[in-house]
């Protein structure tokens, strides 16, 4: 089908994660017409699955709320949740994009009263938690899930299952007969915000991710701190559910590596030794860290960060790419061997858990992007030829939460002046 | 000022690691290192030496030449490969090892009776010969490398292992008289002087 | 808006979701009709789909309804259906508020009820109180931009300005365009391969700027004063020769970028010694020698250099920069290869502690590796000058004392953001001065004349407020831009320490906001954070004491005083946050939608129980911004929490006047809570000062409650995120369980 | 199924009455099994191997190698080079890729080439049996001449350094390479998976030079295997096999261990399950005897 929803004068933004909000909303609140499209049900995107903020600890849904506030209430601005660009071709101030919209099964009648999800007792495994937990198949994605819908899970769509979320649903909801659509857009402009993906730590073969439980990474620890995490709020280890108060990080795992990433992921530093504080959040005292490093890379006002962090009798560093790691069979404990390059000691220590502070990749694949579209090295998206796209955040470059938002804000200047040629043109 | 600082100050240039950039193998990735420190941590060998891979890197950039071309670091070599294929920024780690060791052995500055220095020059000695190791010869001379009354000591001490490997026709004792070889040996040795030659005359080393 | 004349209630009754199961919906429109005096009141089944909102919309445009209430779920669901345009709107939240947070089962009943009850008598008394806001369309609004800087940020603010469509005057110092940038020789590489340093482009983009039609250049040229609102600045243009011109316009970026630290401060590192230059000096040589051999200033060519990575820099001890300026490993990077380039064997050492060049930087380290620059992980301690420099340092991989002889040594110093005042310091100055001190007077004009950049005619000072070493934004994290005086955005290094490549996007972006600050303020609507948000305050004079709370209080610099010392709010700058409000010791401050009546008679209108009845009531007045949310996810979540309470959202913990605490204890509340959001330096609130002024004002109220003969612990105020549902339950149940032990108030039945 | 034919490179330790007799014996069953033809390069020579490097230097190792692809291209032309031995493979291949990157090198090297008369042009691949096993052949089609299952015998794979790094078998990593595992499942046996010495190393020819350096090493190889329950070891490399086996008596010696671990090659394995006896798998050539395996064989 082909919607007439969108114009040359519409920005499209593709990804509802921070840079994605920040693209359109800036666009629209400067009086733009903006369609935002996002691949999972909800906005929020990586951010929103974080604990805490580097460096003031404070929390990404804070800044979620005024955010999703601030699209709710604002009309230049129509969200596309469960949607995916298959393709965008054209020219700038001129593009047709194909999105293809799965279906959520649910429609807009919800109100989130979770009669669906007490009636289904199908489990699925849950993406908010990086699959470290199950959830039922009917489902709200989170507490601050914007849109406010539940969502049925297709693998029990067709089943008995399906059919008792379908009969719990006290306002005639659940449509289990949603189909996938293709949708086809005209529009001036796009902003590419798809933000990143974390590099796949089992690639970082002598870390033994996946082959070793209490080896996890920095996104999965973020939701075993957070208390809406499946531990809620536990730093509790994988493999015995024990305590991990002896928590070792590892930096550049896949980063600065040219077996994996070339590029430095330059936020990685910093969610150390935030997460520091998270072990000491739990444990007070008790709590133990090592930071592993090449660099610590605390740019600008973070360097204030680090040197609090370091006067925390908690945190030690040790400057050294951790070389492998071994697992004491008695007890599930992580050991790391490498040598401390400073003074050069060797060490091989033992930590209760392991977190690889992975690097950032961006997050493009399943998109055929335009041809026109300009990848560096790393396929992190720098523009296009023809001025019409542009990278916004993560997408762009590997960025912390204010310098994607610094780069979304200016990718949106940069879409309305592109919507602005393109009218003055057309009036001519 | 005194005249081991007014040294040390001389010694602090890049001088030495132009030095090895050209005369050891593979010696242009040294200034590519980052310090990471994860060959380091890599070798099977790592707790025996004075100094890791990433720090020879270092002491090279830092002039260090007496110091590293007299390490028996590199002899520690097991040609395991793992810092290799660690290293983020893909030094070839092992073949360097290998050419600072070469560099170190060539110049006469390698530490005497390091027994894989000695062992080393006894294979390349050994399989130049013929063209093929002579596993029996190389075994024979290795055991007997610091004089008879040790060799026959240690030759005793593993006859155990020999008779075994006789046993299992995994040892050839006529081999002292010959053995395998190629049969092209004159063409062999041909190239090998050909290469050693263009390869001196390369690195500085007058034949 | 042409909202009618007469005003007419409405309540609306959702039972979905089960609230028509647990709550009697006939009860609460009696009491809607009855207590809450609404002329229409509905209930529906299912009011959020499409039907029960075409009944409102229905009864607005059929029976001329003006302002509606709606008892359903919180005002956070379900935002797009109840959407009423030029109506105002309470909604009582009787599912999140209620139904989810009231113990389930029959026992409870009469509780959830009563609690119901109160939420329908709040919403409607709320509604009643309120005004929809029209917004206040300025005809004569100018959509120009002020950008104060010409080097890489301020160039790229204004064409970018100029290129969306809008007028842009810029002033610049100098005598030219380019500021640092047109210092260096070259720059950092922005796009793959990352290997080479890079024109700097500083001729071309000034070239552009000039003969640009929509940008009006000012050479040689600061501000002597600004005064006015977004919308209206009123901007003199102080020539050098001393002509002033005056310009009228929308918004301000400020991109007056950074001074290098004075190397003159690092002696130790050979800072003022002949061959030691800092990056920018080592730009100068660079530039000289255009490509060819690098000479010292005395002539002779560098064979050896060594650059001291952090001089000055990342210094805990409190006596140099504290922070690490992010730039200067890519700089030194690029200047080790303006030797390389020229001259392979010139020795080139760059001793660093930690390298940074994040991102794409790794590339142009690898280059310069390649280039044969050698990176010594070291820590200078003296650097002694002379013919020869000699750096003794510490090689922190070597584990030794070394010493390195170099040519010339580079200082990697940092970055000094050229913020103006910083008022910490004005203010003292000026409290002294506004109290006769004459010395204080003349330091006061001095600061003025000297110091600032922007001059702004301003009650709360002439500049920004900073937030951390001298940088002007707040929100860092989420919301960047966000300075603390509206429509003045600080762009490039000036807002935090940067590169040239982002200083690039940082004023892009800042042009963006400026573009929304004009567009904004010519109808009327607020800034981030309440965006959209057409209410502003006024002020009934006649009843204004010229305390100067709101003047000194309002986090964002809004209310100026005129000539009688009234205040003279100037609703442009305002960002609706009502720290004036919750200021106003005799409550002249409102909004049209929020004032100290729509909260007080909320206040007023839950019906409190006799003592013997032993059902306490504790008012809550949670911050709209996070510790509401977190209420409603508690409710999400199903926790329980005591059906004492009654919840009142409120913009921001700032806005809270006493007189609705007053007002609760006297008429028989048990106690009260706040809850916002974290105060101090790593605040969180979202008007920055809200949170700790209330904590502040909170603090005093002790002799209050001691007249009225309660005890301290009858009002509390709590920080509160928006991650802490389960934390909001505990709170709120241990302070239930604590006013228990209390006993009831004393005041009970005198209300 | 055509006959799949391939230029051999045994290497010195692979030769009748060498220290991998029993490597060539069975690999030479093993082949037959599985209709493949092996030719040897005419007057191969030594590959240097690693520790050539301190005598040897750069150019000469890499000509003495370049020296058998030429001798392979002219009488066995457009047969892949195979080698067996871990470290012939890899100086083999090693030489290959740094002559195939740099013309100065190959210039060199046929210059010294020269001196024999022979020239080497860069066509021949070089490959490891192994990769020649799985890669032409697979997992299953490595199942097809089975006779025998290796069912209940409890094997541990010891991968080692040099058929493992830096170049490694295609698909497989460098921490924890699974194809001896999958091999001796296919072939029945019970794979150790989480034998987790498998790849450390044995010492290679520091074994000779340093032998307590590297007893250390066969020690944690073996005491692993056995803390797994491994009934024997099985490697792809000759010196891996030499060092783990040969040197249980000393450790055993000098610290009063009872190590007892048969030490076997791939190609034995293979060899029994395909229906060869003891004697076509070399395992006469054991100096700890495979008796599980000999059990199996003589079934």
């Amino acid at each position: 089908m082909t919607a007439s929803i969108a114009t040359n004068q519409t920005i499209l933004v593709v990804g509802g994660g921070i840079s994605g909000m920040t693209a359109a909303l800036e666009a629209a609140e400067c009086g733009k017409q903006v369609i935002l499209v996002e691949k999972t049900p909800v906005l929020g995107g990586r951010t929103a699955r974080l604990y805490r903020y580097f460096p003031k600890m404070c929390h990404p849904t804070c800044g979620l709320e005024i955010n999703l506030r601030r699209i709710k209430q604002n009309r230049n601005i129509r969200l596309m949740t469960m949607t995916e660009v298959v393709s965008a071709t054209g020219s700038r101030g001129n593009y047709s994009v194909t999105l293809k919209v799965a279906p959520r099964f649910v429609n807009e009648n919800c109100t989130a009263c979770g009669k669906c999800a007490e009636a289904v007792s199908a489990e699925v495994a849950n993406p908010w938690n990086y699959g470290l937990d199950k959830m039922k198949a009917a489902y709200l994605p989170h507490n601050m899930a914007h849109p406010q819908r539940y969502v049925i899970d297709p693998s029990i769509v067709g089943t008995p299952e399906g059919e008792k979320a379908k009969a719990a649903c006290p306002v005639g909801a659940v449509d289990l007969e949603m189909k996938e659509e293709t949708v086809t857009l005209q529009v001036g402009v796009l902003v590419w915000a798809t933000g990143w993906r974390p590099y796949d730590a089992a690639k970082i073969q002598p870390y033994g991710y996946g082959r070793f439980k209490n080896v996890i990474t920095s996104l999965e620890f973020e939701r075993l701190a957070d208390p809406h995490g499946p531990t809620g709020g536990k730093i509790l280890r994988p493999s015995d559910g024990k305590e991990a108060k002896n928590v070792a990080f590892i930096q550049c795992a896949g980063s600065r590596d040219e077996n994996h990433l070339r590029h430095c992921s330059r936020i990685c530093c910093m969610a150390s030794l935030k997460q520091t504080q998270y072990v000491r959040e739990a444990f007070g005292d008790e709590g133990k860290s090592t930071v592993y490093y090449i660099d610590i890379r605390a740019i600008d006002r973070f360097e204030d960060f680090y040197q609090n962090v370091q006067k925390d009798a908690t945190v030690s560093f040790v400057k050294s790419k951790v070389a492998r790691i071994a697992e004491n069979a008695e007890n599930g404990n992580p050991i790391l061997h490498g040598v401390n390059t400073e003074g050069y000691q060797r060490y091989a220590v033992e930590h209760d858990l392991v977190v690889l502070a992975v690097g950032m990749e961006p997050e493009i694949t399943g998109v055929k992007l335009p041809d026109d579209v300009i990848l560096d090295s790393s396929n992190f998206i720098e523009g296009s030829k023809d001025q019409g796209m542009f990278g916004a955040g993560a997408a762009a470059s590997p960025l912390d939460v204010n310098r994607a938002v610094q780069s979304a804000t200016a990718a949106s200047l940069r879409a309305i002046q592109v919507i602005r040629k393109t009218a003055s043109t057309e009036a001519v | 000022m005194t005249t081991a600082n007014q040294a040390a100050i001389e010694r602090y240039r890049n001088n030495f690691l132009k030095e090895v950039e050209a005369n050891v193998e593979e010696g242009h990735m040294v200034k590519m290192c980052m310090q990471c420190g994860v060959c380091a941590g890599s070798c099977p060998l790592g707790p025996h030496w004075t100094h890791s891979p990433q720090k020879i890197f270092m002491m090279i950039r830092a002039g260090k030449r007496d110091e590293v071309l007299g390490s028996d670091s590199m002899f520690m070599c097991t040609s395991c490969y793992n810092c290799m294929v660690r290293c983020p920024r893909q030094l070839p780690i092992t073949h360097i090892m290998h050419g600072l060791a070469n560099y170190a052995h060539r110049l006469g500055l390698a530490p005497k009776g390091q027994p894989t220095r000695d062992f080393a020059t006894l294979f390349w000695n050994n399989l130049s010969k013929k063209g093929r190791v002579n596993e029996l010869m190389l075994t024979l001379q290795h055991y007997f490398r610091n004089g008879l009354v040790a060799g026959i000591k240690e030759a005793m001490a593993m006859q155990g292992i020999g008779l075994g490997m006789f046993k299992a026709k995994r040892i050839n004792p006529m081999e002292i008289f010959g053995g395998h070889g190629v049969k092209d040996l004159k063409g062999f040795h041909a190239i090998i002087a050909k290469a050693k030659e263009i390869e001196d005359r390369k690195k500085g080393f007058t034949a | 808006m042409n909202a009618p004349a007469t005003p007419k209630y409405a309540a609306y009754i959702c039972s979905g979701c089960g609230i028509g199961d647990a709550m009697k919906v006939g009860q609460l429109e009696n009491i809607a009709k009855r207590e809450g005096k609404m002329t229409v009141v509905k209930s529906h089944p299912f009011l959020c789909n499409a039907e029960g909102v075409q009944l409102i919309k229905d009864d607005i445009a059929n029976e001329q309804v003006t302002h509606v209430c709606i008892a359903a779920c919180s005002r956070r669901a379900k935002t797009e259906a109840f959407q009423f345009d030029g109506v105002a709107m309470s909604r009582a939240n009787l599912r999140e508020g209620v139904l989810w947070v009231v113990a389930q089962g029959k026992e409870h009943d009469e509780v959830r009820q009563e609690m119901a009850a109160d939420y329908v008598r709040m919403g409607c008394a709320e509604v009643k109180k309120m005004k929809q806001p029209a917004g206040n369309v300025k005809e004569a609004s100018s959509k120009a931009i002020l950008v104060v800087g010409g080097g890489m940020s301020g160039m790229t603010a204004a064409l970018e300005i100029a290129e969306t469509g809008y007028e842009v005057v810029l002033v610049e110092k100098s005598g030219a365009l380019g500021g640092m940038a047109g210092n260096l020789w070259k720059r950092q590489p922005f796009k793959a391969p990352y290997a080479e340093a890079q024109d700097t482009g500083v001729a071309d983009m000034a070239a552009r700027v000039s003969s640009h039609a929509q940008i009006k250049v000012h050479l040689n040229s600061t501000l002597a004063e600004t005064s006015g609102a977004p919308g209206r600045f009123t901007v003199k243009i102080a020539q050098e020769s001393g002509a002033v011109t005056d310009v009228t316009v929308g918004a301000i970026v400020q991109a007056t970028g950074f001074t290098p630290y004075d190397m003159a401060k690092l002696p130790d590192l050979g800072g003022g010694q002949a061959n030691v230059v800092d990056q920018v000096g080592l730009e100068a040589l660079a530039k000289a020698a255009k490509g060819g051999e690098i000479k010292r200033a005395d002539g002779k060519p560098v064979k050896s250099v060594v650059f001291v990575q952090c001089a000055g820099q990342r210094d805990p001890s409190g006596q140099h920069l504290s922070y690490c300026s992010g730039h200067c490993c890519g700089t030194s990077v690029k200047q080790a290869m303006y030797f390389k380039d020229q001259n392979p064997d010139i020795d080139t050492v760059v001793m660093y502690q930690d390298l940074r060049l994040p991102g794409m930087g790794e590339d142009f380290y690898r280059s310069a590796q390649q280039k044969g620059v050698i990176f010594t992980k070291g820590k200078a301690s003296k650097v002694s000058g002379g013919d020869s420099c000699n750096v003794t340092f510490k090689d922190l991989i070597l584990d030794e004392e070394n010493t390195i002889p170099a040519d010339l040594v580079v200082l990697a110093t940092g970055q000094v953001p050229n913020a103006g005042v910083d008022l910490e310091k004005w203010n003292p100055v000026v409290t002294a001065a506004e109290g006769g001190d004459e010395a204080a007077k003349a330091q006061r004009d001095e600061m003025r004349a000297t110091q600032s950049v922007l001059k702004l005619t301003y009650r709360q000072g002439p500049d920004m407020p900073q937030f951390k070493h001298g940088f002007a934004d707040s929100h860092f994290i989420c919301f960047p831009y966000e300075t603390r005086r509206t429509g003045i955005y600080a762009a490039g290094p000036v807002r935090r320490p940067m590169d040239m490549l982002q200083a690039i996007d940082d004023a892009t972006g800042a042009a963006l906001k400026a573009i929304q600050a004009v567009e904004n303020a010519s109808v009327g609507r607020a800034a981030h954070p309440r965006s959209g948000d057409l209410s502003f305050p006024t002020a009934r004079l006649e009843g204004c004491t010229q305390c100067k709370r709101c003047t000194v209080e309002c986090p964002f610099g809004a209310i100026d005083e005129d000539e009688k010392r009234f205040p003279k709010f100037n609703e442009e700058r305002c960002r609706r946050c009502g720290t004036c409000m919750g200021a106003c010791p005799v409550r002249v401050i409102s909004f049209e939608n929020y004032s100290v009546d729509t909260v007080g008679s909320q206040v007023k209108a839950v019906e409190i129980p006799e003592e013997d009845e032993e059902k306490p009531r504790i008012l809550v007045l949670a911050c709209e911004n996070d510790a509401y949310p977190a209420l409603d996810m508690a409710g999400l979540a199903r926790m329980n929490y005591s059906a004492w309470v009654r919840v009142i959202p409120v913009r921001c913990l700032g806005s809270v006047n006493t007189i609705w605490i007053t007002d609760a204890l006297n008429s028989g509340y048990d106690g009260v809570m706040m809850m916002g959001c974290k105060k101090g330096d790593e605040y969180q609130c979202h008007f920055v000062k809200g949170s700790e002024l209330a904590h502040y004002r909170m603090s005093k109220i002790g002799d209050t409650l001691k007249q009225m003969g309660l005890e301290p612990e009858r009002v509390v105020t709590q920080e509160v995120a928006i991650t802490d549902n389960a934390r909001v339950v505990k709170l709120i149940n241990d302070y239930v369980a604590e006013l228990d032990k209390l006993g009831p108030s004393p005041m009970k039945g005198f209300g | 199924m055509a006959k799949k034919e391939y230029a051999f490179y045994p290497g010195c330790s692979s030769q009748l009455k060498a220290s991998a007799s029993n490597y060539l014996v069975s690999t030479n069953s093993m082949c037959n099994k599985l209709d493949i033809k092996l030719t040897e390069i005419p007057d191969w020579n030594c590959c240097g191997a690693s520790i050539g490097y301190c005598e040897g230097g750069e150019l000469p190792r890499i000509a003495i190698n370049a020296r058998n692809f030429a001798q392979a291209e002219t009488h066995l032309p457009g047969q892949d080079i195979v080698a067996t031995c871990a470290a012939c493979w890899l100086s083999a291949r090693e030489s290959k890729e740094r002559l195939d990157a740099s013309a100065q090198l190959m210039k060199e090297t046929n210059e010294a080439l020269a001196a024999a008369g022979l020239n080497y042009k860069g066509t021949a691949e070089v490959r490891h049996m192994v990769e020649v096993l799985i890669e032409d052949f697979g997992y299953e089609g490595l199942k097809a001449p089975m006779k025998k299952s290796l069912e209940g015998l409890k094997i541990a794979g010891y991968v080692g350094c040099q058929t493992n790094r830096p170049f490694g078998i295609a698909g497989e990593s460098f921490e924890n390479p699974m194809y001896l595992d999958k091999m001796v499942e296919t072939l029945g046996g019970e794979a150790l998976t989480k034998y987790e010495q498998k790849v450390t190393c044995c010492g290679g020819a520091l074994a000779f030079s340093e032998p307590e350096k590297s007893q250390k090493q066969i020690r944690d190889i073996v005491e692993s295997a056995y803390d797994h329950g491994a009934e024997m070891i099985v490697t792809p490399c000759p010196l891996c096999q030499a060092n783990v086996e040969v040197y249980q008596s000393e450790i055993n010696k000098k610290q009063g261990t009872k190590f007892n671990m048969p030490v076997v090659y791939y190609s034995q394995l293979m060899t029994v399950a395909y229906g060869g006896s003891a004697k076509d798998a070399a395992l006469d050539g054991q100096l700890i005897r495979a008796e599980k395996l000999e059990k199996i064989a003589g079934k």
